[in-house]
């Protein structure tokens, strides 16, 4: 695969590895958060960790769009697949996402739900026009990466004329989210875990550009490098942190320049702008409600919006109180930390966002960390 | 984690679409989003959407300096 | 006046009700249609069960229900794949597969040509086995009842000699055999998923196993531990359970993994792993390191193992991990698939 | 920290497609639902097919697919079923019945706690009959692809001395010997079909009959051309397909035939015949006329035969006519069904 | 059974059995039609014509109302299942009736029509009610003793204000028929067969009474007596015929006077002639158009007619022009002198209507008759 | 041919319905077309209708009539 193989060299990844060691002080830690699950994927995958010196730790930011849905959000989608008319269209990864009491989005298919899994908006806009008897809802969740093929399929539905076309929309955005990380009192007053910097999203700023990153650096003098996905690239852009900490720099660098611009991609902007727009909050699940942080259609496209047409009305489930999410995805404490982890919460049966994707940090760490801390045992 | 992958576009289409190539793998994919975009172009896709064209002039710079990084790293005598 | 019938209109016709009823429509069906792709002396006598002789000993026995949708793909259909599925399943044991019984649930309104299609693939794959299909059963249900077909085949098998293949059986220090590309089936199938729809040459390795593990057994005799088809949950589900049932580790090397560039592209459009996609006509050995090059050798010289290697070792460990270093220089762990392997975004 | 899963919940839970998919929750339903229903040493293995010790010589196999609905009926479920109507397949050989194999398909949504009565039925009638599930499949499919439940079920047997029954070894002047009422377990089942819902206390004879074969073959021997059970079809289909098999005609007294007053009266109520209406507990045994009363009387003191019957005797037929003598004194044939065999109004 | 038993006793039989040898006239042939399906299966199920005398035969007549339906009016029944919205309800009978090449209910259902079978209108009411957004179409057959359950379920959902049922209405009538028999060529001029008499319907006659079947013995000429069912019903029933023939008389007797009277049900008569009416005409398989023979639902009840709601077209198939059914139902022709019988037509593939249901003369001649041809050729 | 088979009425039910027995099967039926129906009473049923009641006396008359024809039958020397 051209623009991937490339970037998964053994021999350079060796080089980049000896250069961090030798750049990083070794009297300090550096605790750089991937926001994105890309990243932490990319960092079981290749299994990078093994190949940073012991002081740079990478800390599991809020992962994926998909485990940051919180159990009320999935609750209402469950609701709406109960309703014999609908025909719920979902991406596949939403499957397993646990709603509230182990319900899910599966069980609720094996209990008669008329849940159908797309691989692109496109597939639920020819179900659509393959049901015309029936409402066939699109599940839309996504960061910014992900949102404006939900525009695109609102305009043709709005083109086509479907009448029995809807979204339940519940599209996230990353800046606010990583400024609540940052305004959390954990991380500010109680200042129990520093974050030392961050590797910016790799898609999401292909779409939405690197500017909005600025105010990280600037407001919370932290430094933001982005990155590709790719195991070099994430080294590039650690051995990029390492420099700025070193240097006293808390500036948007740009790793993943074959890709993303300052101002990304213009016509996608333009497309979600015109459809979208921000709730005055939104749900995530283990950081809570965060300002500004989801979108909704707007006014003009209300008669594409589930949430509308079906009267949803809007469930909130606490979180598990023992669920450590929360702390975790601002990386004051990490999966072991937390008492239900491999007990009650596995892949399996996931009691929170850090474990409903395998991207989630409690997720890595089941199936990545574990690994890590064995041989940890057995070495020690 | 928005899964998404370097794919060639091998065939423009009516209606905003193209067929895209991955090492032997192609698919029909939508470039709505996308504006100039010609065959031998290589674009990133998500969920069947191409979200941006490649640079290619920066994916050579950046290999540039990753090697350039690398070979300071084993350089460096540990 | 003998009783006749017209003959069963193959290429227009389709299956009701009367033809899984017991009565004249349905013996037509089988003797018209079933006996003629996969006819044998014993099937010829009609009983509702075929004896047959053995040499006495030990014998296997397996089965496996085939619900595979599409019913065709590249590379095979479900008939070909019910007798490879459940001849690979003997041959793992390191039997030779000798007999296998075939029971069909059929949808109404299934398609007299797609059923003589996948009957006649069941016929020329048991007949490549040197296998007979000596007993079957035939039901037709509503439609929506089914997908069209399932076919469950069971097989019989002798083991020669004294050989006692289990899952039980890995011990530290063995080495973990394959016998070639990981993740064609499932990619062959998923390409023409509705759904997903995507073009690519790869083509199922449905295949029957037993002549590459008679040429093993051959090469490494007691030295061969176990062996599985890494059907359903691929390689890394079968590695698992192995792991899970011996009481063991394992420590896997990604870069000797084969695994195609197309079936590897097509994982990363669809964010799933190799390791977790299904094989019909792959298998991985677990042998003593003493006859691993022996066995690999004779693999590799037989045309259904082409591809294999020698892709790791099992290793001391009371969690049952089966661990890999990764081709990048780093080492991930390599669990159980976690409900199903869908497409994802994330 | 070894890894485990919360318990299935029996009560409450449902099938879903995590339960086909080759992962953990897969391994777990099998673990801790069938196994627990049927557990013995072969399926502790876990591998994918379990071999067994013959004592050599001939083995008869088999395969029946039960789609019976509903699932559950007044004696029985498909479970019961499933092991019955295979152990007789063998039975019928004159075999005995030693190991079998259970493919299961379930539709998603199946309810847990209807799985677990069902695999407790089939370890429950394996133990009866003295034979072991050895080795098993699990499928799950979308909803609306099945019924809730299909079971295919295969088995092996031992023939112990020479005995060859077969269906083209009626004579003319053999007896024809059922070991007692007609119709009872297709009146259970259609008594609780909703659009028929009619009461009665009739209740499927549903059973394995290998030990009561075991009596006859012990006293008939060699007089024993054949044995069937009369299943879907009936006696008719049963005797019709053995006088085209054969080559010979049938002659039947209706009024040696036992049929219980509720069955004929529900198959009036029905328009059906009794002798069409299926049986899963009984047998039509050919036999030569010189065993014929030493056969019934075997069959009379089994409790399984309680009710064992002559009712006549190959003919010598070019049309392989089943003809009756009715209980009024004129004749009738008995032909195949036509069709299905469907409530009527006329 | 009580009321069925009694009336099968076989020594009873073998006396009846000689008091009819011993009667009829041993110089002439004793031709007697039974009408009715019921007879003709009573005759074969308990092998009766083994009792008679040789110049006493029978002769099978139109036999049942679900085989003399014609091809065309399952094609239009086929059609209607064809429909996406609408759930075809029948009795089981209908599943086999061939329509035009080859085409079943059975085949229509296996390729996809939605066609459930019920065992009575109460159920397809209830089908109706489960399923308020689709059309459910009750698919009406039958003689007299069928016609009043549609007319009740037809008043029910009137009642019920059921706005997704109707009735696709094809009950026939039997005096007409008989009638139509009795004025055809072949039997009035050409006279080659002659009926001597008519063994009358059992179950028709429980609701139409006796009375309807006296301008056949007084227009025509012809005793009737009207049977029950069981066998030896019908070997009284025969001996009375025999007595009538001897005594040329042509009265229309009633055997059956534990069931039948002679105004019949009155309460039954009355539901059925208020919510159906005569057809000026309608297709008889095997007999062509039989004036005044089939009903349809009356103007006030239109809303009820799928005939009417659905705009379904008449359509008419010619019978296979080698099938001599029309010929073996006035007692012209037999089974055997059909080219068809027994090589294209059979049970399984039925291409007339003495073929379709298992009491036609063709089928009652397959299963029963063959096997005394069979005897006799051996006795010769 | 109508099939219609003779029960027994164990029980009367609303709405025009009633329970029917035959030696031991029981089942549901409507009774719309029948009037002054009582336990005990025999009718005949037909598509899961009652058509009419069975008069006793006339069954045992047939009856009796049916065994006089047959012994003359019986009787006669052939
Ligand atoms: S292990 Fe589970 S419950 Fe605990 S923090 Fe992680 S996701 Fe939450
Ligand atoms: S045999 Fe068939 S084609 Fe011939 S008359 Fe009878 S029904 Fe018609
Ligand atoms: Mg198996
Ligand atoms: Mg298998
Ligand atoms: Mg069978
Ligand atoms: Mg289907
Ligand atoms: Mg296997
Ligand atoms: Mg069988
Ligand atoms: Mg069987
Ligand atoms: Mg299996
Ligand atoms: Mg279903
Ligand atoms: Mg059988």
């Amino acid at each position: 695969m051209k623009y991937a193989d490339e970037f998964r060299d053994k021999e350079i990844a060796l080089g980049l590895a000896k250069a961090i060691r030798s750049e990083a002080d070794s009297q300090r830690p550096y605790r750089f958060m991937e926001f994105c699950g890309g990243h932490t994927h990319a960092i079981s995958r290749y299994g990078l960790e093994d190949m940073l010196p012991k002081n740079v730790r990478m800390i599991h930011g809020p992962g994926c769009p998909v485990c940051v849905l919180p159990a009320g959000r999935i609750d209402m989608a469950i609701r709406l697949a109960e309703r014999p008319e609908v025909i719920l269209c979902i991406y596949g990864d939403l499957m397993r996402v646990p709603g509230s009491q182990g319900a899910s989005l599966l069980k609720a298919k094996a209990r008669g739900g008329d849940i159908r899994m797309v691989y692109s908006t496109v597939d639920a806009i020819r179900i659509a026009e393959q049901n015309l008897e029936r409402e066939v809802v699109f599940f839309a969740i996504g960061f910014e990466t992900t949102t404006p093929p939900t525009a695109v399929v609102i305009r043709l539905a709005e083109k086509k004329r479907l009448g029995n076309f809807t979204v339940f929309c519940n599209h996230v955005l990353t800046p606010p989210a990583m400024q609540n990380i940052l305004e959390s009192p954990d991380i500010r007053n109680i200042g129990r875990v520093e974050i030392d910097g961050f590797v910016g999203p790799a898609h999401v700023s292909i779409v939405i550009g690197t500017e909005p990153y600025e105010f990280c650096a600037e407001e919370f003098g932290r430094p933001v490098v982005i990155s590709g996905f790719e195991p070099l690239d994430m080294m590039q852009a650690i051995l990029m942190l390492v420099r700025q900490v070193n240097e006293h720099r808390h500036q948007v660098e740009n790793q993943y320049s074959r890709a993303v611009t300052r101002e990304g991609n213009l016509r996608a902007k333009e497309e979600v702008s015109d459809i979208l727009e921000p709730r005055d909050q939104f749900e995530w699940r283990g950081l809570g409600l965060v300002p500004y942080s989801g979108l909704k259609l707007k006014r003009t496209y209300a008669r594409f919006d589930a949430e509308i047409r079906f009267g949803m009305n809007e469930l909130r489930v606490a979180d598990n109180p023992a669920c450590e999410c929360g702390m975790i995805l601002r990386g004051v404490k990490k999966p072991v930390d937390c008492k239900l982890f491999g007990t009650v919460c596995m892949p399996e049966t996931p009691m929170g966002s850090c474990m409903v994707s395998c991207e989630g940090a409690c997720a890595a760490h089941w199936t990545y960390g574990r690994f890590r801390d064995h041989q940890q045992r057995r070495a020690s | 984690m928005c899964l998404a992958i370097p794919a060639e576009v091998t065939r423009l289409l009516p209606d905003d679409t193209a067929v895209v190539s991955i090492d032997g793998v192609s698919k029909e994919i939508s470039v709505a989003l996308i504006e100039n975009l010609a065959v031998g172009d290589y674009v990133i896709i998500h969920v069947g959407y191409a979200l941006t064209k490649i640079d290619p002039e920066e994916a050579r710079r950046t290999l540039e300096l990753l090697r350039e990084l690398s070979t300071e790293g084993q350089g460096v005598v540990q | 006046m003998k009783a006749h019938q017209r003959k069963l209109d193959i290429k227009n016709g389709c299956i009701d009700l009367s033809h899984g009823s017991g009565g004249r429509a349905m013996s037509q069906l089988i003797s018209g249609l079933f006996h003629e792709a996969f006819g044998n002396e014993w099937l010829a006598r009609g009983n509702d069960q075929s004896a047959f002789d053995v040499g006495g000993g030990r014998m296997v026995m397996t089965t496996d229900g085939y619900v595979v949708s599409p019913l065709f793909f590249p590379g095979g259909n479900i008939g070909s794949l019910a007798v490879h599925g459940t001849v690979n399943d003997i041959a793992m044991a390191g039997a030779r597969p000798l007999y296998l019984s075939a029971s069909f649930i059929i949808e109404e309104g299934f398609r007299f040509s797609d059923l003589k299609r996948i009957a006649e693939s069941i016929g020329e794959a048991a007949r490549v086995a040197g296998v007979y299909i000596i007993t079957g059963d035939t039901k037709v249900v509503e439609r929506g009842k089914a997908d069209g077909l399932y076919i469950s085949t069971a097989g019989v098998g002798v083991l020669t000699d004294g050989l006692d293949l289990s899952a039980e059986k890995a011990r530290v220090g063995d080495r973990v055999l394959i016998s070639g590309t990981l993740g064609d089936h499932g990619v062959a199938i998923m390409s023409k998923r509705q759904n997903l729809a995507f073009e690519t040459d790869v083509v199922s390795d449905s295949a029957s196993l037993h002549d590459l593990v008679a040429e093993m057994v051959a090469a490494g005799r007691k030295g061969i531990r176990l062996m599985r088809d890494p059907t359903r949950g691929g390689f890394a589900a079968t590695l698992n359970e192995i792991a899970h049932q011996s009481g063991v580790g394992f420590r896997l090397q990604e870069e000797t993994i084969p695994v195609k560039p197309a079936v590897a592209a097509a994982c990363e459009l669809l964010g799933l792993d190799p390791l977790y996609v299904a094989n019909e006509g792959k298998l991985v050995a677990i042998v003593s390191p003493d006859v691993a090059e022996g066995v690999l050798a004779a693999m590799k010289a037989h045309p259904l193992g082409r591809d294999s290697a020698d892709v790791g070792e099992a290793v001391a460990d009371d969690h049952h991990f089966v661990q890999m270093t990764t081709s990048f220089g780093g080492g991930r762990i390599v669990d159980w698939l976690s409900g199903e392997q869908l497409p994802r975004i994330c």
